[in-house]
């Protein structure tokens, strides 16, 4: 039994099913890179990954339970980064990932999100407001949470966007150092990304 | 591997972040706090332009006239409850987070009762001078006014939650809270009429005081509840 | 001199709570108003310092290295 | 010695300018201050109708005069700044909307003050308190809209536009006591008028007009002072007055 | 090569073109024009429940009630204005569209009247038979509604073009624009009171038809600079 | 003298001076790629350039006159597409398609949309409101004004974002197709993208 599975999920969105059928298995240490064009159901499929939305058909197990009736527990064990950043406008980085990880269930001090946002490249921005920054910094002040949170699975989408190739390598880096201690990740992209360490699979949706 | 379960932090510890969390928005924007303020002694004082000077008849409005302006303000700022949260994505993570979701949405509701609520408790006794109450009148106001108004923040948080990322929510939200805010208002009002007509507004307090408490025990689990609705 | 006494003076007809209550609270607010431009401008300068000073560090460090 | 105007309107010379003109003013505001209050309480004769209530007189109206010059002078400021974008102005606009909305706010508490004793209550919905009362609604609107916005040149600019469209209640105020029949006190001092009464009476309320203008142009002047100092911080100039001062 | 100048499009155009895409906007979620229209109504509604029913009192409270109620209902929706349109970067589409700016702005203030100034006008006649009104009374009242509701959409569109893109602008926006909505106010209601003693609405009424002339020339020319301002 | 010319130009944020004694010039059928990692001032600097920012320093000319005394003129011989895309969630595509180019100044009929719409690979979407959409279908909506307005001038930040690969393949033909028209573009992106026609400048920020 894996870790995280997926058995025949089927999304249905209007009157449109994106897609049905979709299998897939998570060890520790592995990576699923979810693959398809745009509109073809990544971003729902990770949402329901989250428990975020709920599949037409099939289920989602975690250790072999439904996810729909751990809730609380499951919550404690992922992190999702979707499109939208969930950063605030109006607070400066610092203040940003601080609650932001609280919400998630760590506390930590201004000196470790101090350190968090430095190695993002945001180093002297920290009090700026995040809504002075460019749009790849405050990409990267969502992507800090990375950083100090302590979850097993990572669930991204388009982790890369609006980053220039400085941070694609550093959120690559982040990956392959997740996997090495153990940790899972499932994420879309649509720009090549390749991680040297763990078991990459490759998810074709449409 | 890592640890699976969060550590140093529950539920009480999250309310706590996130009041605080909203308070250092609202005070990032300390004109947040002073314009519901004043859009509520705006509204009290529109009323007798409208109206016209005459003291007695004023002096008969006056309770529902800060009654619903109070309810006017605190709905006004319903909004911002949770629609900046929902627009940047903070509430999809507010979800997923481990603790229970009725005690963050507890905290936002205290948040908003002190950032909209307080100010307008502490500023209802001198809008109640300008309308010539009495000295008993304006302390039975200023009570009714310190049990009602949480009461109206956490009611507003359902409507709130439920009418999240609709367009016209704004409105919307009005007509959803509107009427459960109205028994809140015609015992608040009512207090003030009692003690001025010489009965006493202990029961009316009392009645606005089990508000208080049913709604703290009720309306943070029906919101929570409301909000993962929205957001399904 | 148009007051017999000072407690005269202070009861101003009866009328004293109104008119000192106005005096009062008009020099309170010229008082506090200027206590509020002194602040800012405390403040600013403790800070403008700290600017400098490190701004003067950062040369110091520049003209070692 | 001819004097640059021009290079006054700069702020780093108006900064330095400020810095001399502050204490004359002070000076006169104290004394003027304290000859009106002399007049005032111990020179003018107890009011055959009001009796002592009256000489809240020395400071209601100085106050409520100020409250509404201000604003004038406020939005000429501002209108300045926004048409010709010359900064120093937009800067004196901002610095005038606190000490504005306190002279607002004084002729609001002393009005309310001598409205007890003489009417019997704090408070009427008379045309000119309301339209007073509004005046300070603007005064807060146009400083609450200032604090919400954080880069300054929008924040002056925006400032602006309220103040313009604001004006317009100045002449509210200024005929609400002609345009409707109220409570409140016409104006007793015009131009075309012989003042209506006593002569002492009448120079105390000028010597405390006056010294609220001084006092009003010194504490301007100061908060000005402070904010070129936060505005050009990074500038050259303040860099090298605050090696001198270290 | 390309035409440099765009075709077949006038100054006017672009303001149908607002208009009609603000009103389909308003008509996807219809929910919106019902949602001011009932705010309206409770709001009217709500005070009877305050104050008491004195039928008396009540009729000479009802030209400032209707007003003051109308008034937070045009101004409450206000923030809908431009701020999706900001939020979503239409705004700076409509900053660098060739035609004039001002013509935009008017095309907006105007859809909002259409949207939130129209149901309340024709609503006010059955909220005025609640508080029994006579029916000259009431024509006056809607009449009086009718000349000072655009001039609220007007002026609110300079209010809403300021705060925009500011935090807590939807109270902010209150705080600036209801001390300038006070002489429309105070003409508005003073009409149907001077119509109830007998006096004639007349002047009142003219007065409104003034402020409404000012207002179509000069407040769009403001809220378009105050655009060209926020979105600096 | 050349059609587009940046002179000295400088850009100050907050107390951040981003770049300075920037120079550019463009004539009819040539493209300027900005290049520059996350906030070094590539949205500022297009920002400029459409008369939505003001420079700290230098001028901007157009045709050899300065843009911020050609206002209305100027604004009718260019298209600016930023990091939010300027559709509305609640209308469907054709009536964002409509609405956005009849207030850039060309009326269209729904026809045209549909077509324009078609190419950029949505068909059987144009009737949904846009709030349902994936996060690129969305891009191609904004993307797809390119196609049916007239402008010379293409200001364009990142617009590859979001995008999977066949749709930067439709946007590089489109540019292309632009180019050699003798139209001109300035663009961001931190992908990699190479243009045939015409000539390419490329301008390093930071
Ligand atoms: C809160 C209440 C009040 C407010 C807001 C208020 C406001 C004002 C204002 C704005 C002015 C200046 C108008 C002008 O120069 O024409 C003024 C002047 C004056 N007020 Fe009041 N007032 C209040 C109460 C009173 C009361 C109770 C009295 C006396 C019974 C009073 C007596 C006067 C007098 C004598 C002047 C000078 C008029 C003149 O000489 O021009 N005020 N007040
Ligand atoms: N109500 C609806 N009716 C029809 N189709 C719908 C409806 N809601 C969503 N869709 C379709 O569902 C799909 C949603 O896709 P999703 O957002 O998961 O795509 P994605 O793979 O993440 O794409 P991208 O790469 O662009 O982010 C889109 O194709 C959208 O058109
Ligand atoms: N008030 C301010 N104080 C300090 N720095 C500021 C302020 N406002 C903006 N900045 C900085 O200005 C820069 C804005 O950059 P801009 O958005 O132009 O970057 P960009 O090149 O488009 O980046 P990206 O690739 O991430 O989109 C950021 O580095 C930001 O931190
Ligand atoms: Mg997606
Ligand atoms: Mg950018």
């Amino acid at each position: 039994m894996s870790i995280l599975q997926g058995s025949d999920l089927e999304c249905v969105r209007g009157d449109r099913r994106l897609f049905k059928d979709i299998n897939f298995s998570l060890e520790a240490g592995e990576l699923i890179q979810v693959h398809g064009p745009n509109g073809s159901g990544k971003t729902s499929l990770l949402r329901m990954l989250c428990g975020l939305a709920i599949p037409a058909h099939g289920k989602i197990c975690w250790h072999g339970t439904d996810i729909r009736s751990l809730k609380g527990d499951y919550y404690g064990a992922i992190t999702y980064l979707g499109h939208l950043s969930g950063v605030k406008d109006d607070l400066t980085a610092i203040e940003n990932l601080r609650i932001s990880s609280a919400l998630a269930g760590v506390e930590i001090d201004a000196k470790k999100a101090h350190d968090a946002l430095q190695h993002m490249g945001l180093g002297g921005r920290e009090l700026l407001p995040v809504k002075v920054l460019s749009q790849g910094q405050r990409r990267r002040v969502a992507l800090a949470r990375l950083l100090v949170c302590r979850t097993v699975l990572w669930i991204l989408d388009e982790p890369l966007a609006a980053l220039d190739s400085a941070a694609v390598k550093l959120v690559q880096n982040l990956l392959e150092q997740h996997l090495v201690q153990g940790g899972m990740v499932v994420m879309t992209t649509h720009q090549e990304i390749d991680i040297a360490a763990g078991a990459t699979h490759r998810l074709q949706l449409a | 591997m890592l640890p699976v379960q969060p550590i140093g932090c529950n539920s009480l510890n999250m309310s706590l972040w996130v009041i605080q969390r909203d308070l250092l928005l609202a005070m990032r924007r300390r004109a947040d706090v002073l314009t519901t303020l004043f859009f509520f002694i705006i509204v009290v004082s529109l009323f007798p332009l409208g109206v016209g000077p005459e003291i007695n008849m004023l002096r008969t409005m006056a309770p529902g006239v800060v009654w619903v302006a109070a309810l006017l303000a605190s709905m006004l700022s319903l909004g911002r409850m949770f629609s900046s949260d929902y627009l940047d994505g903070t509430l999809e993570q507010m979800l997923l987070s481990p603790q229970s979701l009725s005690m963050l949405v507890l905290g936002k509701a205290l948040a908003h009762w002190l950032v909209t609520g307080v100010p307008l408790v502490l500023m209802s006794p001198v809008l109640g001078l300008q309308y010539d109450l009495s000295t008993e009148a304006l302390l039975v106001l200023t009570a009714s006014l310190l049990l009602g108004t949480p009461v109206l923040s956490l009611i507003g948080a359902i409507g709130a939650a439920l009418t999240l990322g609709l367009r016209g929510g704004g409105v919307l939200v009005s007509l959803l809270v509107l009427p459960l805010y109205i028994p809140v208002l015609i015992f608040g009002a009512g207090a003030v009429e009692a003690s001025a007509a010489g009965l006493g507004a202990g029961a009316h307090l009392s009645l606005l005081g089990a508000f208080l408490l049913v709604s703290l025990v009720l309306a943070p689990w029906a919101a929570a509840v409301s909000l993962r609705i929205s957001m399904e | 001199m148009i007051w017999a006494s000072w407690s005269d003076f202070f009861s101003m007809g009866g009328y004293g709570f109104y008119v000192w209550g106005s005096y009062l609270v008009a020099f309170a607010c010229i008082a506090g108003e200027i206590a509020l431009v002194f602040n800012r401008k405390r403040t600013l300068l403790k800070h403008l310092s700290l600017i400098h000073e490190s701004t003067k560090e950062e040369k110091r460090n520049e003209t070692t290295s | 010695m001819a004097i640059n105007w021009f290079n006054y309107s700069s702020p780093a010379s108006f900064y330095f300018l400020a810095g001399k003109m502050i204490p004359p003013f002070t000076i006169a505001a104290t004394i003027l201050f304290a000859v009106g209050l002399y007049i005032g309480f111990f020179v003018a004769p107890t009011d055959f109708q009001q009796g002592e209530a009256y000489r809240i007189i020395f400071i209601h109206v100085p106050a409520a005069w100020m409250s509404m010059f201000l604003y004038v002078m406020m939005a000429i400021w501002a209108g300045i700044g926004l048409a010709f974008n010359t900064r120093l102005s937009s800067m004196m606009a901002t610095a005038i909307a606190p000490t504005g909305a306190m002279f607002t706010f004084l002729a609001l508490w002393t009005g309310a003050l001598w409205g007890k004793p003489m009417w019997g209550a704090w408070w009427v919905w008379d045309a000119r308190l309301t339209s007073e009362l509004i005046l300070l609604f603007l005064y807060i609107g146009f400083m609450s809209l200032q604090a919400a916005i954080d880069d300054p040149r929008r924040a002056d600019k925006a400032g602006a536009v309220i103040a313009l469209v604001g004006v317009v209640n100045i002449p509210i105020i200024y005929f609400s006591v002609k345009w409707w029949n109220t409570l409140h006190q016409g104006a007793s001092v015009s131009i075309t008028q012989s003042p209506k009464m006593a002569t002492t009476m009448l120079t105390g309320m000028l010597i405390m007009s006056i010294a609220c203008w001084m006092y009003a142009i010194a504490v301007i002047l100061m908060r000005t002072r402070t904010i070129i100092l936060e505005r050009e911080r990074h500038t050259a100039w303040v860099g090298e007055l605050q090696g001198a001062t270290k």
